[in-house]
This record gives structure tokens, C-alpha cells and sequence, in this order.
């Protein structure tokens, strides 16, 4: 497929970025930046930090040092209210649905910043309420039809097979019309054919809806075919940050792979 | 024997002939466009299209779609297209594809819908045949199929989609939605545009070219008139009181006659609505939605519906299947009767009654068939326990005879007198006769204008009396029911000169659920035999339930029990034709399983899946040799096309299995 | 089987997401109306109104209110009762103090000062959870009835701290007859049942199972938890609090704290679960079980003890009640751990596949 | 002054018997992570067993032993009977059945040995002990020493059983992981029912020396409640959590009914432990020795 897409300024981004748990440290002084439109991979040993790196950038963790810049707004840390109402979007590595519900409301979840109606108008389900509710299935059904979900609607998702699991978890992040989509790790598990598909996916949320997309890969093959930009982590520290052909080349990222000792 | 003299079904023919026939001149309806109009005006908001699209059932009222075929058609026309051109349809079904068919006939072009899963190879000859400039495809999928194809298709100019997904960067197309823009703005430059090209539509106009799949040969184009398809319409719509109320899935291919037929010149005839399901593998469910009062399907599409009840009723609980099996022994012996209001014992009723709304019922509930007033079945012969199993659970399933010259629409069964091995009388305006070579000719407005630049095909298919040869053999049986026994032209002889009819013999082994195809050999031959196709769901799922591992086709294929299961089908069957006098001499005496699916891909089969005869002799000329040799087993190579285009080999050691036959005089004794 | 679904299809998202999607179900419902409408009042007696369908419907209503808090937002409460408590006591003092006040405007006043004191109690929820938070809730049922009992103010200095419900009159018409209160309890039961299930239906009721499932994955896709968390005792406690508003006017007329004991709490929390976490119509279910268990136990008891003449003595059967009881909880919790509305959704999904299995 | 030291000492010697009743919870929670709110109920049940056995003429010190016995059948039926079925259902779940549990018990005993109050003399009186208020004018009731004592030396045996014993250690492999531990082959209802045992005759001790104070009679279901507010305290699965827990509740209810009480009008011990407790969690989530929680995703 033949991209259109215009990389802009940059959106997001995150300077000297400290952050450990009771001690250990999980990152140490990482920077890097996203820019607009594109699509950035985050790659790494496990263990390198990698999603904690993600929960950074959208507030699910706050970094001991370090600050967060988003959209020009510097911040000492983003709020993970804060991040999705600024248009922030995002996956889980393990798969972080609501099992109770079915792949519809699960899907349908992820409208709640767009709907503005009170609890009250809900429960007499009238005027804005009802409206929002229709506008939002209508809005959750095209990405249950880009993402080729339909024969599962109703199927409640602690049923479904993992693959499909992360597709809906995907839908109900597109649903907030997102301008920036954190993926960890997306294929993760997958077969060859999913695999497929979700890149197909990715790269086409990244096309059609001119998405900044942030995802954290394994599969290097992957990772160098989709992604404009590599960071590299390695034990919480940045080693590396580029196009992915100048990282395949890069002396420190193969021995971070190779597992050459430090 | 009937053979040769004209038979002239059911006196109504003349007058209604005539009628037809002087009616014309001064019919205002006679073109489809016009209908639509009709329809558009007498009852626009009534739902003519739904759609299963973003979770719901999408409906566009008449006055909606003629709006929406207004545009295309002014689109069509601001670029370019006009009167006797053709316009190429390649898609699902699709609202838009049925309506863009409209929309050239408004233009007086010419529809020409093609088989959407046909690989690009195969759209070159259609493109070019009928000079295709303008075509309306699906979606990215068609689009990279036809775009394959345009480099050895000059005269393609124009593509436009339906579905934009993934098709933002293409060259060289536009989407529909571009041109209903371009259409509208056309029709408000130039108003009256529109009324005025309908009104110089004439009933005798191709409005539709629909290419025969042809067991040999290259395809052919048949150009039918708005007169053809919309007489053969009223005709059936009158026979079976078809109204504006009815409901149907349109879910075959819109290149195949019988879907243009009942979903779309019905539809305009009668009026009723079009439902197009969401994608084709959840058919079934959307079926069950909508819940059809008028249904279509070839046998094939029964059989798998049967096939599906039966292996989900193994599931169910002891009480269940007890019930299950209790009352549809009870149907089949009584429910046709009751289905065709024959008299039948009050207790029979009763217990019917009581199945009904145990089983029945809620069977026909999950099968979506509940509302079904009118279903039809053609395409192929269809089995009888089959056939007999949805008339006896209460679906008044009938069959019919016809062909793409004939606008399918040549013998009908009339509600309560349907049977099993007869395809029906005569329809409505249909004349019939069987020539001495018990070929089966018809005559009547239904038959095709011409083959597309065919003219010796034309001549030769069309005898001085303006009667179609149909290529049938087949003979009338108990009063004007027509019964066909086999392809003209492949019933041959044996050595011994008994009568060899080889599509019957495989239909009857078809009628087993275990069996998907069956080529049967022996035209000049002293024996017949035959090369049998499994059916991978029903073997597949009698082989896990027996414990029989197995890696794919062709292992499961070469199983020995599976021999023994087919050789049990294959007997059975030589105990039928034992009882056929004189076909008795066709019993089956050495058969093989083959190693691959028979695919339309590799040419074996049709698009509609009639098996290429000679093709396979050729093809498979080994094996043959091996089943008239003494051999027990023979090696096989073969070349096979997978869906994604890539081609690969599938080798087998082939075993041949040796089958008892009876003596023709001993079975009769024993029956 | 008896659910013939066939040609029901939906053309617009109202029809797709109505409460009732099909049509079988739609004509149940009306037909369940009706009966509780017409056919129940005409035939019921005194005792069946007040022994049996009046209490049921209370319950049914802290049930749903309960199973708000506890079935759609996952927060495990045992101080249901208190809450009632709060409910009635409000009502009453809101019609001793405010002259004119309209009955029905006081058991809203009733259910709104319980929903406060619900926020108040809600806070710890968002620094603790599951049992330590409902250990915590303990708290507000023990507080809460000694500060009712403490406070004379409330009691309207009544020396025993009991209260005596003022009779129930809306626009003029008196509601005295078991009959009448059983009307105007099926009414307001009806109404905030509906209200119930659309919160469930919508934005509200998604974020709370959202909250429930999995809370981080609620927040990160812009969900608040303490709203969300402290939204759910506000309208738990409102429906706790008009539970118990009716529980005092329409059922005990007579009230002092100790009616709204832990033991009440309990058997709510009993409700919920037996009849089904995070349905609506689990809370009637298990109202109806809770209800009429007792009552089918005294019944089967004192006739078996009649006509064996066993002369079991009274205290022994009413111990021997608790035991059952206590059995078929468990029993229940074995048997179907998801309750009654669970085995009901398997029943009806079998009846609209049949004949087949799956 | 000395007057607050009595007040305190009292209070702590009652927190005593809280963390007993306690200690029952977290045996079962620590292995089996199920919150047995039968606990209360069965202090109950031993209790009124021993004083009924006592009154058909057994001797109290064969009483003890018999009602032991009677406890540990009783744990073993509920493992067979409640537990088992129910392996692997929702906390929640788990806990709505030994709410039932709690019926069904409280019925029991009640239908057998009937519901009247009744003393319990284990032959210690509860009074001042001389010689301490002679020294420091501060009075220490002898019975709740002797309360303290056994308490003492119960918990210093359950700490010797879960560190020394195969089975103790068993049981701490279990609490800290289920699946570990049966990956090493321990079975679990094994496992269930020796701990419900336990907490049975942990129950049994609580019992007796609850029932000798208080009398036995259906309200000691509720003094045994007061074990929830020290688990919040301690947390639900630590020994020493409990202990300590338990001292906070006794002394500072006591303290809080003494100088608090008159101004709000008394009867705040009911209340007072449960607000306290959650005021702390609010500070502390985590309780007094749970180990912060860092929810990771």
C-alpha cells in the first residue's frame, strides 16, 4: 500500500524519564519523541522497560524523574484521565478487557468521554442520552466493521480466542477517535495469518484515520516493516533511536540482542 | 412413451400466450426501469433493499432506490455511458450492484453481472467478450482482481466501488459515491434527462447478458430482453401468488440466472423486498433475521443445511434426540401429505400437530425458514429423502426446471402436486416437447434473443421452429409432469447397447451425505465406474465420532474405512438401478475415492458446479485405465490452484475398491 | 422452542438496544404487568399483601439497589440496611417537619439524604477494596443505627426511639388497604426498576461494570474512578434509602433502628446474589427466594408438625427454620453460584436454540 | 491516672480474647483466602457445646477434649460439604456460604442445646489481683491475666506449628500461592480441613473464655464481630496483625467508651472499633503489616 501520510511536528514527548518501583529501577533517563502521523516502535529484551515506558506516557505510572511534554504541555506527569481526554489511546500487553461484558459493550466502553449526558438523563433514557447512545453504536459498529468483527458482537469476551480478544481491545481504543494509539505489544501470540491481519490493521488505522501510532513489537520482521521510527531499550536505558534500517545496523542494539554481556 | 409429439401443458397457454403477446404494445410496464418507477410512484415509501450493514437492517423504500438508480444513471451518463453499451457488475450481493443494473437499463445499456469468485484469469475472456468499458466492482478485493485483469482488457476505461476500505490510494478508480455526486449534479443540469432515456426503453431491448458457465468451452454470452425476464416473472409470480409483501435473501451469485431472476425481475415485478445479507459467512444467521417468505437455493445448499442439523442434533441431549427422531420418522411418513392438505388419519394429525410444535417448528425457527411461503430448488437434481425431509417438516419446497436461455423458467410444481423425481409441468406461456433423441425442446417469449456474437451458437441451439434445444434428456411422466433423466448429450450407450446415463447414476450416489461429487464412466465401456468425492464435513465429522484420526482431504480420503463407508452408498445404489430395468446393467462394479476435492479452480467442476466430463477423463485418464484394468491400487500426481492463486502438487497411492452388483431379475424378486 | 425468532429483525439501533429485543419476551413482560397490575389485586388477600408481596417488593427494590453497588460496580457492601435506616428515618422527619410535604417528594427526600450519607461512607472505597471495604461498610451499619438511636432529634424524642410512619396520603387519596399500599408499591417498584435497568443499559452502567471488571483499563480509557465508584453509593443508597422509606410506611408502620439490623443487611446481600449479580431481575428473583423461603418453611413445618402431631416446640422450629435457611443458601451457592437469573438466561437461550444443543 | 493505666490494661487484656477470635479468621483466610464469617458463629457453637456437655454431667476437663473432637467434626463436614463443591468460585461466593454457614451453626446450636443464657465457671474469679493493686493501685482482673496468658501461649504455638511443622510450612506454601502449592503435590482439601480444625479449637479456647465472662447466649455472635475491626487492622492474613490489631480495638474502645462515651451519650464500643479501623486504612491501605501494594499492569 502506496503512503500519503505527511509526518508532522511532534506531539509527544518524554525527557529524562526516571521511574522504579520500591527500588528497582525499572527506567533511568530515557528521552525520546513521537511526532505526528507516525508510527514508532518501542523495542527491547524483556524486561527493558518497555511498557513501563507506555504506562509513562499515558499516566498509568508516575515517573520519579522526568517530565512529559504533550501537545506543547509540559507535564511533571500526565493523568490517565488527562491522556485519554487529550486523545490518548491504548492496549494492554495482557489483554485488559472487561470479562463481564460483552465485545459490544466492551467496544462500547470506550465512547465514555464522548458521551456528555448525566446518570439522570440515562436513567430516563430521553433526548441527549438515548441520542449519544445511538451515535456511539453507530460510530462502535464501523470499527467493528473495519476490524472485521461483526460475527462476534455479542459474544461475551472472556469467550473469544486471544486473537480476536486483542482486536476488540484495538476497537474499543479506536472508538475514542484517538490521536495518538499506544499499542503494547499487539501481535504478541498471534499466528502468522493474525499477525497479518493486525499489521493490516495498524497500518490502515494509521492511514485511514492519520493516527500517531506508539507500539511496542517483538517481532523485529514486523517492527522494521511497519514502523517509521526505533527506540531502543535496553535494562531501562535508551541505546539506541532511528529509522529502523540505521537500528538494524546499529553495533549496541545487536549486542543488546545477541545478549553480549555489559 | 410421450417422445415426439408436441405436449402442450394446461390449456391457459394460448390465451395467456396471446395476451402476452398483444399486451405489449400497449403495456407501460414492459421495461424494468419502468417498474421501478412504478413501484417508486404507487408505494414509495414500502422497503424495496435492506442490507445488514453497521449491525442493523439498513432499508431503502422504492422512492429511495429509484432516487439512488436516478443518480447512478445520470452518473453513468455524465460519463460517458450510453444506450447498447455494457456495463460490467462484479460483487457480492449488494444493494447498490442490483440497483447500478437498473441504472444501466435506464440508460438502455446492457447489465452484465460476472461470478465474483472467479480468479482474474477468468474475467479477460468475459471483459473482453462483451467490450466492457465501464464496470461496478465490490470492493479492494474485485478491484485488485479487475485492475490484474485491465492490462489484456483495452476497452476497460471506467471503475467505480462500492466499499472505499483500503482503496484511497488506487489509481484509476472512483468510488460510487463520486459518482452518485456526479450524477446528481447532472441530473439538475439537465432535468427530464432521465424520464426521457427511460421512455426510450423498448420491452425488446437486452437488458441483461448472463454468461453460461458451459460444461465445454469457452462461456457464452446470453442476451435476454426486459420482455423475456419480465413475462418468465409474471409468470411465477402469478403461479405461486407472489405479492409486494413477500421477503427474500438474496445471497447467490447475481451472475447466475436464477438470482437474477427471483431477486431482481421479480423483485420488480412483484414488487417485494430484497434483504442482502451482512457478508457471506454469516448468510445463515441473517437468513434467520429476516426470516424469508420466498426462498431460492440449488440442492447443495439443503444438503448442507441438513447435513449442519443433523451433526448438531448428535449433541443434544438423550430427550432430544429421542424426539427428534421419533417425530421425523412421523413427518416423513406424513408430514408431505399434510404439507399438500391430503386427507391423513386425525391421530397421524395429532401427532403432527404435537411434533410441529416440538420439533418442526422450532427446526424450521433456527433454519430461519418459519415464515417461508414458496421455496425453490433447481440447478441440479436434488435427493429425494432430502427433498422429502423439508416438505415433511412443513416447508413447501418445490422444485423447478429452466436454464439461462430460458430465464429459468420452464416447468414449475404447482403447490400439492409436488414430487420428488419430477422437475413439474409446464409453466405459464411454456411449451414443451421431447424430440425423438428424448431431447427436451421449449418454446415461449422466455427464451434467450441471442448468444452475444454467437450467431452459429445461436442457429444451432434454436431449431426452424423457434424451439430451444435445452440439452436435457427427459420424458413426461404421469400427465405433464416432465421428469429429466440426464445431459442430452452425455447419456451413451454400454458395449452391451443398454442405455448409460451417467448424471443420473451420480445424483443418486450425491444423495448420500458422505458423497459431495461423483464421476461415473462407461459410455462404450462393458462396465461402469466411477471416481467418488467425500464430503469433508460429514465423513470428517463421522471419522472424530468414530475416532478415526486424520491430516486432510486426502488422508481421510484413503482411510479404508472410508472405502468400506462408500462402498456401503455405492451397493445401495446398485440395488436402486438393479430395480431400473434397463438400467440396471449401469450398477457400479469398481469405484475410487480421489485424493482431491473436484474445484471449480482447477476446471474440473463449473462455477455452479456441474462436473466437466471430459475434462476429467483427460485429466485423469490413469486412473480410468486402472479401474478397467485388474489393478488394485494406481499412483497419481496432480497439479492443484489454492484459493491464493499459488499452485502446488498432491500425490496418492489410489486404492480401487470392488463393489457387488445384483442381477437385474434377482433384485426384482427380492423387492 | 417457544421463542420463534425468525423474521424478527432490527432496522434501526432504538429496536437493536431496546430492553426487550424480542418479541416473546416484549408479550411475557406485558402479560407479567398485567398480572401484578389486575389480576394479583383482585385476587390477592390481606395476608398475601402484607406477608408476602409488600415485603417482597421492598426488598426487591434495596435489592436493586444493593446489586448496583455490588453487582454492577463491584463494591461489596454490608451495611445495606443502615442505609434503609437512613432512608426512613429522613422520610419521616422530612413529613413531621415540612407541613405540607407531599408523601412521595418525602420518600425521595428519604432516598437523597441516604444517597449523601451513601457518598460519605462510599469515601474509603477509593483507597480499599473487596472485604476490607466491606468490613468497612460494617462500620456505617453499626454507626449509623447507633447515631439513629442516639439522637432524639431524629426519634422526634420519642422515649422508646421508636417512630410511628405517618399514613401514606397522595393527593388526597388515602393509602390504608393492603391492597392500595400493594399498588403504589408495584408502581414506584415498576418506575425505578426501569430506571435501574436503563442506567445498567448505558454510559453509567458500563462504566461501573468497566470499574469492576478491571479498573485500570476503565481509567486509561477516561473513565474516573471516584466518580464513577462514589456515583454508584449515591444511587445505591438513594434506592436503599426509598427501600426503606417504604419499608417503614408501606410495611412495619411502626419503626426504631433496630429494625434495619445487620440481619437485614445479610439477607439483601442474599437476594443479590442468589438471584443473580448484576441483573435487575435477579433482585426480584432473590427478593421472591428470600422472601418466601421463611414463609414455605413455617408453612411446611407447623403442617407437618400438625398433622404428625409431633409437638415440635415453637422455639425448636423456629431454629430449625435458620438452619434450612442457611442450608439453601449454601446449597444455592453449590449449585449455582451465578443465581436464579443466570439459570434463567441458560433456560432461555436453550429454548431459543432448540432443538439444538448449542 | 492509674485510673487511665486500668482502664487501658483492661482494655488491652479484653483485646486479647478479640485477637483470638481473629486469629480464627486469618488461619482460614491465610489458607485458604476464604473469609470465614462463620467464625463469630462458631466461637458460639464451642462455647454452648462445652457448657451443654458440662450440664449432662461430663467433667469439665473430659469436656474440652469432647468438644475439641465435636469442633473438628464440625470443620470436616464443612470442608466436605461447603468448601470442596465450591473450590475455585469467586471470593465472594466462598464467603455468602459461611454467611450460610453461620445460620446453619447458630441453628444448630441453638436447637440442641437451647437458647437460654448460661454461666460458664472455668473456677477463675474475675477480680483485682491483690498484690498488683496493692504495689501500683492499679486493678488487674486475674481472669482476663489468665486470658492473656492462654491466648499468649496459643499464639506462640500456632507460630510454632506454621514455621516448624510440615504442615505449617505446607499451609504457608498454600497461602502464599495456590497453584505453587499444589504443583508440589499438597492436597488441598487436605490442607482446608486441618486449618478448619484449628480454627475450630481456636474458637473453642475463645469460646470458653468469652462464655466465662460474658455468659454464653447468642449475643457472643456479636462480641465475636469484633474480630472484623482487628482484621482490618492487622490484615486479614497476619498472626501478629491480628494480635496487635486486637490489643488497638480492646484498649482503645475502652478508652474511647470511658472519655468519649459520656459526651455522645454512650454505648460507642459497638461502633467506635470499626470507625477507628477504617479512619486507618484510609492512612494505610495496606494495614499495619501488609507490605505496600504495587499494582502492576
Amino acid at each position: 500500500m502506496v503512503s500519503q501520510r505527511k509526518i508532522g511536528e511532534v506531539v509527544l514527548k518524554v525527557d529524562g524519564i526516571s521511574l522504579s518501583f520500591g527500588g528497582v529501577k525499572a527506567i533511568s533517563g530515557v528521552s525520546f519523541d513521537v511526532r505526528e502521523h507516525e508510527i514508532r516502535a518501542i523495542i527491547g529484551p524483556n524486561g527493558a522497560g518497555k511498557s513501563s515506558m507506555l504506562n509513562v506516557m499515558n499516566g498509568v505510572y508516575h515517573p520519579q524523574e522526568g517530565t512529559v511534554t504533550f501537545r506543547g504541555k509540559v507535564r511533571r506527569d500526565m493523568n490517565t484521565y488527562d491522556a485519554a481526554a487529550h486523545g490518548i489511546a491504548r492496549t494492554f500487553q495482557n489483554i485488559a478487557l472487561f470479562r463481564g461484558m460483552s465485545v459490544l459493550d466492551n467496544i462500547m466502553t470506550g465512547r465514555n468521554l464522548k458521551m456528555k449526558a448525566t446518570f439522570l438523563e440515562q436513567a430516563i433514557w430521553i433526548g441527549r442520552a438515548r441520542r449519544e447512545e445511538y451515535e456511539s453504536r453507530r460510530k462502535v459498529e464501523e470499527v467493528i466493521d473495519f476490524l472485521e468483527i461483526q460475527h462476534i458482537r455479542r459474544t461475551p469476551v472472556g469467550r473469544l480466542p486471544y486473537g480476536l480478544q486483542k482486536r476488540v481491545e484495538l476497537a474499543r481504543a479506536l472508538v475514542a477517535e484517538p490521536s495518538m494509539l499506544l499499542l503494547d505489544e499487539p501481535m504478541a501470540g498471534m499466528n502468522v495469518e493474525e499477525k497479518r491481519d493486525m499489521c493490516r490493521f495498524v497500518l490502515d488505522v494509521n492511514e485511514e484515520y492519520g493516527t500517531t501510532i506508539v507500539l511496542i513489537e517483538h517481532d523485529m520482521g514486523v517492527v522494521m516493516d511497519i514502523s517509521d521510527r526505533v527506540v531502543v531499550l535496553d535494562y531501562g536505558k535508551k541505546i539506541g533511536d532511528g529509522p529502523p534500517e540505521e537500528i538494524r545496523s546499529n553495533q549496541a542494539v545487536i549486542d543488546a540482542y545477541l545478549g553480549v554481556a555489559h | 412413451m410421450l417422445a415426439g409429439k408436441e405436449l402442450v401443458a394446461s390449456g391457459i397457454i394460448p390465451s395467456k400466450k396471446g395476451r402476452a403477446r398483444t399486451a405489449r404494445l400497449e403495456d407501460p410496464l414492459d421495461t424494468f426501469p419502468r417498474l421501478l418507477l412504478q413501484h417508486a410512484k404507487a408505494r414509495p415509501a414500502a422497503p424495496a433493499t435492506r442490507e445488514k450493514d453497521l449491525g442493523i437492517w439498513q432499508t431503502w423504500s422504492w422512492a429511495q432506490v429509484a432516487a439512488e438508480v436516478r443518480a447512478l444513471a445520470c452518473g453513468l451518463a455524465a460519463q460517458g455511458f450510453h444506450r447498447g453499451m455494457h456495463l460490467a457488475i462484479i460483487g457480492d450481493n449488494r444493494p447498490r450492484l442490483y440497483w447500478s443494473m437498473a441504472a444501466a437499463q435506464a440508460l438502455g445499456g446492457i447489465a452484465v453481472p460476472m461470478y465474483q469468485d472467479a480468479p482474474a484469469a477468468e474475467f479477460v475472456y468475459v471483459l473482453n467478450d462483451a467490450e466492457i468499458a465501464y464496470a461496478i466492482v465490490e470492493d479492494q478485493e474485485q478491484v485488485d482482481k479487475v485492475l490484474e485483469a485491465t492490462p489484456q482488457v483495452p476497452s476497460l476505461k471506467h471503475i467505480y466501488f462500492d466499499d472505499p476500505r483500503g482503496l484511497r490510494d488506487y489509481e484509476g478508480v472512483a468510488s460510487l459515491e463520486r459518482l452518485l455526486e456526479i450524477g446528481r449534479e447532472y441530473d439538475r443540469a439537465h432535468p427530464g434527462f432521465f424520464e426521457a432515456e427511460v421512455a426510450k426503453g423498448n420491452a425488446d431491448d437486452v437488458s441483461i447478458m448472463l454468461y453460461t458457465s458451459g460444461t465445454t468451452g469457452k462461456p457464452k454470452g446470453v442476451c435476454q430482453t426486459h420482455h423475456a425476464f419480465i413475462v418468465s416473472a409474471r409468470g411465477g409470480c402469478g403461479f405461486d401468488k407472489l405479492g409486494p409483501e413477500e421477503s427474500i435473501l438474496s445471497y447467490l451469485p447475481m451472475a447466475w440466472v436464477g438470482d437474477h431472476l427471483f431477486s431482481y425481475a421479480q423483485w420488480l415485478v412483484a414488487g417485494f423486498t430484497i434483504n442482502c445479507p451482512e457478508s457471506a459467512d454469516t448468510v445463515m444467521t441473517d437468513m434467520r433475521e429476516i426470516g424469508p417468505t420466498y426462498f431460492f437455493a440449488p440442492p447443495r445448499i439443503f444438503e448442507n443445511l441438513l447435513t449442519q442439523v443433523m451433526i448438531r442434533m448428535e449433541d443434544a441431549s438423550a430427550l432430544k434426540r429421542w424426539l427428534f427422531r421419533r417425530f421425523t420418522a412421523l413427518a416423513r411418513r406424513v408430514g408431505p401429505e399434510i404439507l399438500d392438505r391430503k386427507p391423513a388419519p386425525l391421530a397421524d394429525r395429532l401427532a403432527y400437530a404435537v411434533g410441529n410444535f416440538l420439533v418442526f417448528a422450532p427446526l424450521r425457527n433456527v433454519l430461519g425458514m418459519s415464515r417461508i411461503r414458496v421455496a425453490y430448488t433447481a440447478g441440479a437434481a436434488i435427493g429425494p429423502d432430502l427433498f422429502r425431509f423439508y416438505r415433511s417438516i412443513g416447508v413447501n419446497l418445490k422444485q423447478l426446471y429452466g436454464s439461462t436461455e430460458t430465464c429459468a423458467y420452464v416447468c414449475l410444481q404447482p403447490d400439492g402436486a409436488v414430487k420428488f423425481d419430477t422437475v413439474g409441468q409446464a409453466a405459464p406461456g411454456v411449451e414443451i416437447r421431447i424430440a425423438d433423441s428424448g431431447e427436451v425442446l421449449v418454446r415461449g417469449p422466455m427464451l434467450l434473443k441471442e448468444y452475444y456474437k454467437r450467431a452459429d451458437a445461436t442457429a444451432e441451439s434454436i431449431d426452424r421452429d423457434g424451439f430451444f434445444h435445452t440439452g436435457d434428456a427427459g420424458v413426461f411422466v404421469d400427465g405433464g409432469q416432465l421428469k429429466i433423466i440426464d445431459r442430452a448429450k452425455d447419456v451413451g450407450k454400454l458395449a452391451s447397447g443398454a442405455m448409460f446415463a451417467p448424471n443420473y447414476i451420480e445424483n443418486k450416489l450425491k444423495f448420500f451425505a458422505h458423497i459431495k461429487e461423483a464421476v461415473a464412466f462407461g459410455n462404450g465401456r462393458d462396465r461402469v465406474c466411477a471416481f467418488i468425492n467425500i464430503d469433508m464435513g460429514s465423513v470428517g465429522n463421522w471419522a472424530e465420532r468414530r475416532g478415526i484420526p486424520y491430516s486432510g482431504y486426502t488422508d481421510l480420503a484413503a482411510k479404508p474405512e472410508v472405502y468400506q463407508l462408500i462402498r456401503e452408498c455405492v451397493e445401495q445404489v446398485n440395488a436402486e438401478l438393479a430395480l431400473e430395468g434397463s438400467l440396471s446393467d449401469s450398477q457400479i462394479r469398481r469405484f475410487l475415492i480421489l485424493h482431491k476435492e473436484l474445484d471449480p479452480d482447477d476446471d474440473e467442476l463449473t462455477r455452479t458446479r456441474k462436473v466437466r466430463r471430459g475434462f476429467i477423463a483427460e485429466k485423469y485418464a490413469v486412473l480410468i485405465d486402472a479401474l478397467y484394468s485388474s489393478k488394485t491400487s494406481q499412483y497419481i500426481e496432480t497439479q492443484v490452484k489454492f484459493e491464493d492463486g499459488r499452485t502446488g502438487m498432491v500425490a496418492a497411492d489410489l486404492a480401487i475398491a470392488e463393489t457387488k452388483a445384483l442381477p437385474a431379475a434377482a433384485a426384482r424378486r427380492a423387492a | 422452542m417457544l421463542y420463534r425468532e425468525a423474521g424478527q429483525f432490527k432496522t434501526s439501533y432504538r429496536t437493536d438496544a431496546a430492553i426487550f429485543p424480542i418479541r416473546q419476551d416484549r408479550i411475557a413482560f406485558a402479560l407479567i404487568l398485567a398480572a401484578a397490575f389486575v389480576v394479583v389485586p383482585l385476587l390477592a388477600t390481606p395476608y398475601v399483601f402484607t406477608g408476602i408481596l409488600i415485603p417482597f417488593l421492598i426488598l426487591s427494590l434495596a435489592a436493586i439497589g444493593l446489586n448496583i453497588l455490588t453487582g454492577y460496580a463491584g463494591q461489596l457492601s454490608l451495611g445495606t440496611a443502615a442505609f434503609m435506616a437512613v432512608g426512613a428515618f429522613a422520610s419521616y422527619n422530612f413529613v413531621l417537619r415540612v407541613p405540607g410535604m407531599p408523601m412521595l417528594l418525602a420518600f425521595a427526600g428519604g432516598g437523597v439524604v441516604a444517597a449523601l450519607v451513601g457518598i460519605l461512607f462510599g469515601l474509603p472505597s477509593l483507597r480499599i477494596r473487596g472485604f476490607y471495604l466491606a468490613v468497612a461498610t460494617l462500620a456505617a451499619q453499626f454507626f449509623i443505627l447507633w447515631f439513629l438511636t442516639k439522637v432524639g432529634w431524629i426519634s422526634n424524642y420519642s422515649t422508646s426511639g421508636v417512630i410511628t410512619a405517618q399514613p401514606i396520603e397522595i393527593l388526597g387519596y388515602a393509602f390504608t388497604t393492603p391492597r392500595a399500599k400493594y399498588l403504589l408499591l408495584v408502581s414506584i417498584v415498576a418506575v425505578m426498576a426501569l430506571a435501574a435497568k436503563n442506567m445498567a443499559r448505558s454510559n453509567v452502567g458500563r462504566s461501573w461494570m468497566a470499574v469492576r471488571d478491571m479498573d485500570v483499563a476503565a481509567q486509561v480509557i477516561g473513565i474516573r474512578l471516584m466518580r464513577a465508584k462514589l456515583l454508584a453509593f449515591a444511587v445505591s443508597s438513594f434506592y436503599c434509602g426509598v427501600a426503606g422509606a417504604l419499608y417503614a410506611y408501606a410495611y412495619l408502620g411502626t419503626v426504631e433502628p433496630e429494625a434495619f439490623s445487620l440481619d437485614l443487611s445479610f439477607r439483601i446481600l442474599f437476594m443479590v446474589i442468589i438471584g443473580g449479580v448484576g441483573t435487575v431481575l435477579g433482585s426480584f428473583l432473590g427478593s421472591a427466594f428470600v422472601t418466601l423461603l421463611p414463609v414455605l418453611l413455617s408453612v411446611t413445618v407447623r403442617y407437618l408438625d400438625s398433622n404428625l402431631s409431633l409437638h415440635i416446640p415453637e422455639s425448636l422450629i423456629s431454629n430449625l427454620e435458620v438452619m434450612i435457611f442457611g442450608v439453601f443458601i449454601i446449597f444455592f451457592l453449590i449449585v449455582e453460584p451465578h443465581g436464579l437469573a443466570r439459570l434463567w438466561q441458560i433456560a432461555k437461550e436453550k429454548l431459543r436454540l432448540w432443538p439444538f444443543p448449542h | 491516672m492509674s485510673f487511665f493505666f486500668e482502664v487501658l490494661v483492661g482494655g488491652l487484656l479484653s483485646g486479647v480474647m478479640y485477637s483470638l477470635v481473629a486469629l480464627g479468621f486469618v488461619l482460614i483466610y491465610k489458607a485458604s483466602g476464604v473469609f470465614n464469617f462463620a467464625q463469630s458463629a462458631m466461637v458460639f457453637f464451642a462455647a454452648l457445646t462445652y457448657v451443654g456437655l458440662v450440664e449432662h454431667g461430663l467433667s469439665p476437663w473430659l469436656a474440652v477434649p469432647a468438644t475439641l473432637v465435636v469442633m473438628i467434626i464440625l470443620a470436616l463436614l464443612t470442608e466436605r460439604i461447603v468448601l470442596r463443591p465450591l473450590v475455585n468460585q469467586p471470593q465472594i461466593t466462598l464467603f455468602m456460604a459461611t454467611i450460610g454457614l453461620t445460620f446453619f451453626i447458630e441453628g444448630l446450636a441453638q436447637m440442641v442445646w437451647g437458647a437460654n443464657v448460661r454461666g460458664l465457671d472455668l473456677g477463675l474469679e474475675d477480680e483485682p489481683l491483690q498484690w498488683l493493686s496493692d504495689k501500683t493501685g492499679i486493678n488487674v482482673s486475674k481472669f482476663d491475666l489468665v486470658a492473656a496468658g492462654v491466648a499468649a501461649l496459643l499464639v506462640i504455638v500456632l507460630a510454632f506449628f506454621f514455621s516448624r511443622t510440615r504442615i505449617g510450612r505446607a499451609l504457608r506454601a498454600v497461602a502464599d500461592d495456590h497453584q505453587a502449592a499444589l504443583a508440589v503435590g499438597i492436597p488441598l482439601q487436605y490442607i482446608w480441613a486441618i486449618v478448619w480444625s484449628v480454627a475450630g479449637a481456636v474458637a473453642l479456647v475463645a469460646g470458653l473464655l468469652w462464655g466465662a465472662r460474658n455468659g454464653v447466649q447468642y449475643a457472643l455472635t456479636f462480641v465475636a464481630l469484633k474480630a472484623l475491626p482487628v482484621l482490618i487492622l492487622g490484615g486479614f492474613d497476619s498472626v501478629p496483625g491480628a494480635i496487635v490489631g486486637g490489643l488497638i480495638v480492646g484498649a482503645s474502645e475502652k478508652l474511647a467508651e470511658v472519655y468519649l462515651g459520656p459526651y455522645v451519650g454512650g454505648g460507642i464500643e459497638g461502633w467506635f472499633p470499626y470507625v477507628l479501623a477504617l479512619a486507618f486504612l484510609l492512612v494505610r491501605p495496606e494495614g499495619l503489616f501488609g507490605e505496600k501494594i504495587i499494582r502492576r499492569i
